[in-house]
């Protein structure tokens, strides 16, 4: 059995199937880039594999347990840490006791949990924003803020929910940075991305998803040259034409 | 500890307050000032910091006061024993709400508790084998002096802000804020919102019961529409709450001298400094300004709950951030 | 924002401050006897409680007008208890510390009357409760506490003598509106229903203030009782007969047993539905009391509006507070309360006096009547030595009204 | 059998007068997504014009209605304007800050009219406030009818307003996504300040078709608050034909309740299908018709 795999999600909103039947291997350590256009369910996906929507069918297995039906602070306590796409910051909290707040998780003491979130933030590079009030830092920050609450739960499993959107090219090369240090530190990762830029550089393997179902699976380039992947992402007649 | 020196002086202060003024009408006064800081402690806890906002404290409110009420008439104990009992029963009635209406968010949940409010008004009104009804319950009060009802009150207000100090500054205080703040962020680093929504109400409940047997040990009688009284107790805890400040420690007991004091100074015009005032002066706008605010001194009160949620939002102490700088 | 909290602070540290070290009393000559007076003058109570403030301000104008006491005039200062038991005990204790009054009266609310009572009896004041009627208040032995209006449970008992001599119904059917006063009394009426061999077959509380009793009075109507007896105010008695009319429900009689079914707000509510509808009660401007006709037309004079059994009782207690005051021997609460004992009094409220029995101790005792709306006028029925007029009973069914 | 049915038809009536009150409550709280509690006071100001126009010019109550009606619009306007807009732009912890101004509101509104009427029972009296009429010995109360009409039509007329008109659809465009609503050029504090005057208009519709039935003090408005936002659940938040649903289950509930299980529980057994339906309908009964 893989580290992580789900087998045949499903997720219905009112009739439709917004997730239709998608099965994926992550194997430990590696980046899993997700890719797919707008409105194919990367998010949902990330939302079930979380807990945050309940399945309508499938299962999620993760490091051997099943994780599917369980609440999402319990899969959280499981390893699996995800940031969200449209950030939540705890807005009237200093940086450091965002951060403090989820380094409770893996402490038995709060002076445990402080020298985590400290070491934590530094791991990330927000020592120098760590007694700014959340709800005051630019998105960039934001959406480092995320990264770092979520490392601060030791996960084992990071979900990154577009964790580059609206970052200047500084910004980004800094987050790619981030992102394959927590790697390196033994994190296995499943990324949601449009930036192909990002997806292409940190991604061991991409899962393109449209309409809710799996249309290839690959390394990158594998997958970019995809004709069903094209197809999705530029239109059929791109593709008929090319 | 720098931070402590300042509550601890206004503590000794509190405490001999009763043996310099030895006028029982301001020693009053703050009996009902300090059990309504441990009310709006509550209040703040579960509101202020957790963010549920309850509209419904007077049914723990209400618990507490019967649970010591009936220990004495049915029972035949003391009454005392409430301040033991009153706040565990508070927590009796908070915990089954909690567990099912924990579900609901924000504006729903406010709304279950207002209905909560008025199931346990009905309820003790109607079941007069149990309540004795509207006929309510009248203990004999043991003290004649105000002083040691004084003393109790102030260490359950004591007690509330040292608890919610400790509270706030542990691990259920970051989860509680968290939870407020965003409770699906909350809920993806790895915290049982449900669980510590429950823990927040059934502490809040326990203050507020605390300060219900509290209220029938002191006042000495009860009756359903004074403890389960909507606007008198649940409103008046919120107010408190947010007119002291929204999540913050000491904001409750600020609210609560405001909101006794405040009210008492437009009920009795200004202690009838205002009448005094006129008798010296004769001038007749400070006959009808004195006239204005004796007759109307609910809807002065009314103007300023109004000014004081448009101006200061926060309350008068500020917001949670700014105590926590010290860090 | 600082500034502004600076503000705020400064002001309410101020305000107390000022007040505690500028209000000591003037010393004058003809200085006026002060008296305390509690009433809730805002929220749920506050029209009873304007209707004795109403009356004792009548009263006291007229008693200074008089000469006053001895000469000095009586000062009331009333204060409002919003209707809580801790302002009502917040006032007590400002009109005692701050005022000094020599005595207190009034007390709507039994809640706030017993906040008042064990101040008046710690601070050892003399208190005489106006209104709040509950049974316990004088059956705890306060030396303090004088009660000028007979409990609860004392209401119904003319209305008993004339059931057992006249109507002798097998069933009845009791309806009273959730308050101290509907609960208390819907109870003792009951048991003295079961004691003389009336059955209770239905018994029923509603919250004040309901929109539509017809629910009730269907099922009241199925059970079909000889006499209904209805303690509630004056709209929601309006309300009630109205709808029994509504639903042509016809038993024997309809009983009031609060002041509710005496007023004239009711007549006019109720309209044809008050018709031969009889009621309890203790006062009504046609007791024969003397002075209780003038009290009523002075009051609609002065102030526009109908007085009750509530403003006799706050205009009673203020020429009461007169009498006692006038013979006390000085204004030590000792003397004042001496004075009380002997107090034999008549006023438009009754003959006052206190005196002991059963458990209750202080307590003055009236007589009740029973009263009938009869042509739109209200006529006292029962005693038969003091009716104004005979009786109607049977009472026909609504159509032939 | 007449029991039943007289208890039916009484249920049903009473549920006309509350879906009327229930009509405005859901509209503020569908788009405002407040809870109102000043409700009833404003129905109670409305009581009182309604009072001092039948009793100072002897206008009929029914005639009345087109002076209550857009007063209380000005109010409500007035009262969005310049008291509950300016909370939103104060950054604030709890969003029940607005809330509780309304329960400063219903405080001051209380205390004015105690100031001007003082607290005495008024009330109106007109040729059908006794009036009933009857179906074999069932009897349907005139007053009652009439609101029910009254609320039936007015919830049809905000119906189509809500779904015909420009203005009807930027309401429902701001009670479903405030922000989309603004970023697609709809000035939601003017469409906010406009909601808030129809549903105190609404509201003062009830109060004057209540009053020639019922009577007035300065307290009324609190009972008449808490059924409004009973009803308001009930029907789902936004929902005109919803709060005939939610008035008039509420008005059964009560009414069964009052004659099966005893008076005192009526409005207990409305606060315990609330409670119920916060919990396993979330979304009230708009949900299963959809509408």
């Amino acid at each position: 059995m893989a580290y992580f795999e789900t087998l045949g999600l499903v997720k219905l909103f009112g009739g439709l199937a917004a997730v239709n039947g998608v099965s994926f291997d992550v194997n430990e350590g590696e980046i899993c880039g997700l890719i797919g256009p707008n409105g194919s369910g990367k998010t949902t996906i990330f939302n079930l594999i979380n807990g945050y929507f309940p399945l309508d069918k499938g299962e999620i297995y993760f490091n051997g347990n099943k994780i599917s039906g369980l609440k999402t602070h319990k899969i959280c306590r499981e390893g699996i840490g995800r940031t969200f796409q449209i950030v939540k910051p705890l807005k009237r909290m200093t940086v450091l006791d965002n951060v403090l707040a989820s380094a409770f998780l893996r402490s038995h003491t709060k002076s445990e949990a402080v020298e985590l979130a400290e070491k934590t933030v530094s791991f990330c590079g927000m020592t120098s924003l760590k007694d700014k009030v959340a709800g005051s830092l630019p998105i960039a920050s934001r959406k480092r803020l995320e990264i770092t609450r979520a490392m601060a739960t030791k996960p084992k499993l990071l979900l990154l929910d577009e964790t580059a959107a609206g970052l200047n090219p500084v910004e980004l090369e800094e987050a790619i940075a981030l992102i394959k240090k927590i790697r390196d530190s033994g994190v296995t990762i499943i990324i949601v991305e449009h930036i192909m830029k990002v997806i292409m550089t940190v991604s061991d393997r991409v899962v393109a998803i449209n309409h809710g179902m799996v249309l290839a699976e690959g390394t990158p380039e594998e997958v970019a040259s995809h004709a069903g992947v094209i197809a999705a992402y530029l239109g059929e007649d791109y593709c008929a034409a090319g | 500890m720098k931070n402590h020196l300042g509550p601890l002086a206004f503590l000794l202060v509190l405490i001999a307050f009763p043996l310099a003024v030895r006028d029982p009408y301001y020693q009053h006064l703050m009996i009902l000032v300090l059990m309504w800081v441990a009310i709006g402690s509550g209040w703040n806890l579960i509101a202020g910091f957790t963010g549920q906002v309850s509209f419904g404290d007077a049914a723990f409110f209400g618990t507490g006061a019967y649970t010591a009420g009936l220990l004495a008439h049915k029972l035949g104990m003391s009454a005392w024993w409430g301040l033991g009992l009153g706040g565990i029963f508070a927590v009796i009635i908070a915990f089954p709400f909690g567990w099912i209406c924990f579900r609901l968010r924000g504006a729903y949940f406010a709304l279950a508790t207002l209905a909560l409010n008025e199931v346990m008004r009905h309820t003790a009104t109607i079941w007069e084998s149990l309540t004795e009804g509207m006929v309510g319950i009248l203990i004999m009060q043991t003290f004649v002096s105000k002083i040691p009802y004084y003393y109790i009150a102030l260490a359950i207000a004591v007690v509330s802000l040292i608890s919610v100090q400790v509270v706030m500054s542990s691990r259920w205080g970051y989860y509680f804020v968290s939870i407020r703040e965003d409770q699906d962020a909350a809920e993806s680093i790895g915290i049982d919102t449900h669980y510590y929504k429950m823990v927040s109400l059934c502490l809040a409940a326990y203050l507020t019961g605390l300060a219900g047997s509290l209220y029938m040990n002191y006042m000495g009688f009860i009756d359903p529409t004074i403890v389960f009284s909507l606007h008198d107790i649940s409103i008046m805890a919120i107010l408190v709450g947010i007119v002291g400040g929204v999540g913050t420690v000491y904001g409750p007991a600020v609210g609560a001298f405001i909101m006794v004091a405040v009210s008492e100074v437009f009920r009795t015009g200004g202690f009838g400094l205002l009448e005094k005032l006129t008798a010296a002066t004769g001038s007749p706008v400070m006959v009808l300004v004195t006239k204005y605010i004796k007759e109307a001194h609910v809807l002065t009160f009314g103007l300023l709950v109004i000014f004081v949620i448009l101006f200061l939002p926060n309350g008068v102490v500020g917001g949670w951030r700014k105590s926590r700088r010290s860090h | 924002m600082k500034r502004m909290r600076f503000g705020v602070v400064l002001v309410l540290v101020l305000v107390p401050a000022a007040a505690l070290v500028g209000l000591n009393p003037v010393q004058a000559a003809e200085e006026p006897i002060k008296v305390g007076v509690v009433l809730p003058l805002t929220g749920e109570q506050a029209k009873f409680g304007e209707i004795e403030k109403n009356s004792f301000l009548m009263g006291v104008e007229e008693i200074n007008k008089a000469g006053g006491v001895n000469g000095r005039p009586i000062k009331l200062i009333i204060e409002d208890d919003m209707g809580k038991a801790d302002v009502g005990r917040s006032a007590v204790e400002k009109l005692i510390s701050r005022d000094k009054v020599v005595m207190l009266t009034g007390g709507y609310s039994s809640s706030v009357t017993y906040a008042i009572c064990a101040v008046a009896q710690q601070r050892k004041t003399p208190f005489l409760v106006t209104t709040g009627s509950a049974d316990k208040i004088t059956e705890q032995g306060w030396e303090y506490v004088f009660r000028l209006n007979p409990p609860v449970s004392e209401y119904p008992k003319a209305l008993n003598a004339f059931l057992q001599e006249v109507v002798k119904p097998q069933t009845v059917a009791v309806l009273h509106e959730n308050t101290l006063f509907g609960q208390a009394g819907s109870q003792e009426f009951a048991k003295q229903c079961e004691e003389t061999g009336i059955k209770v077959i239905v018994k029923e509380g509603y919250e004040h203030g309901a929109v539509d009793f017809k629910p009730l009075l269907i099922k009241v109507k199925a059970a079909k009782p000889d006499l209904v007896y209805m303690i509630s105010y004056v709209m929601d008695a309006a309300l009630l007969m109205r709808q029994s009319k509504e639903l042509n429900f016809n038993p024997k009689l309809f009983v009031g047993g609060g002041a509710g079914f005496t007023l004239p707000e009711f007549v006019k509510n109720a309209g044809e539905a008050a018709e031969l509808v009889f009621s309890a009660t203790l006062w009504t401007p046609s007791v024969p009391y003397p002075g209780a006709q003038k009290y009523y037309d002075d009051y609609m004079k002065r102030y526009g509006s109908p007085t009750e059994y509530h403003g006799a009782e706050a205009y009673a207690s203020v020429y009461v507070v007169e009498d006692v005051l006038k013979r006390a021997k000085d204004l030590t609460p000792a003397s004042i309360r001496e004075a009380l004992l002997k107090t034999d009094k008549m006023t438009v409220f009754g003959p006052v006096k206190f005196t002991s029995y059963d458990k209750k101790t202080q307590q003055n005792s009236l007589p009740t009547y029973l009263v009938q709306w009869q042509k739109g006028q209200l006529e006292t029925v029962w005693p038969r030595n003091v009716a104004t007029k005979p009786y109607v009973y049977p009472v026909p069914a609504w159509s032939q009204r | 059998m007449e029991v039943f049915v007289q208890t039916l038809v009484a249920g049903v009536l009473k549920g006309g007068l509350y879906a009327l009150i229930g009509i405005g409550m859901t509209l503020i709280m569908g788009v405002m997504g407040i809870i109102n509690l000043a409700h009833g006071q404003m129905m109670m100001v409305a009581m009182y014009l309604t009072y001092v126009l039948f009793h100072y010019l002897g206008i009929d109550p029914y005639m009345a209605l087109f002076v209550s009606m857009p007063s209380l619009f000005l109010l409500g306007m007035f009262i969005q304007r310049f008291l509950l807009n300016p909370l939103m732009k104060v950054e604030s912890i709890l969003p029940e800050n607005q809330v509780l101004m309304t329960v400063g509101i219903a405080m001051v509104l209380t205390e004015i009219a105690r100031f001007i009427f003082t607290s005495n029972y008024l009330s109106v009296q007109t040729s059908y406030s006794t009036k009933a009429w009857y179906v074999g010995e069932i009897s349907f109360s005139a007053a009652l009818c009439v609101a029910f009409a009254f609320a039936a039509l007015l919830s049809a007329g905000l119906f189509g307003f809500l779904v015909k008109t420009d203005l009807g659809r930027s309401i429902r465009a701001v009670s479903q996504d405030n922000e989309a609503a603004q970023l697609m050029g709809i000035d939601s504090e003017r469409i906010k300040i406009i909601t808030m005057g129809i549903g105190a208009a609404l509201v003062a519709a009830a109060g004057t078709l209540l009053l020639p039935i019922y009577y007035l003090f300065p307290d009324i408005g609190g009972p008449f608050t808490r059924k409004a936002f009973v009803i308001t659940i009930l029907g789902g938040l936004g929902s005109t034909v919803g709060a005939i649903f939610g008035g008039v289950t509420l008005g059964l509930a009560e009414a069964f309740g009052a004659t099966y299980i005893g008076m005192d529980y009526e409005d207990m057994v409305g606060l315990i299908i609330f409670i119920l339906v916060l919990l396993f309908l979330p979304g009230g009964f708009k949900r299963l018709t959809k509408v």
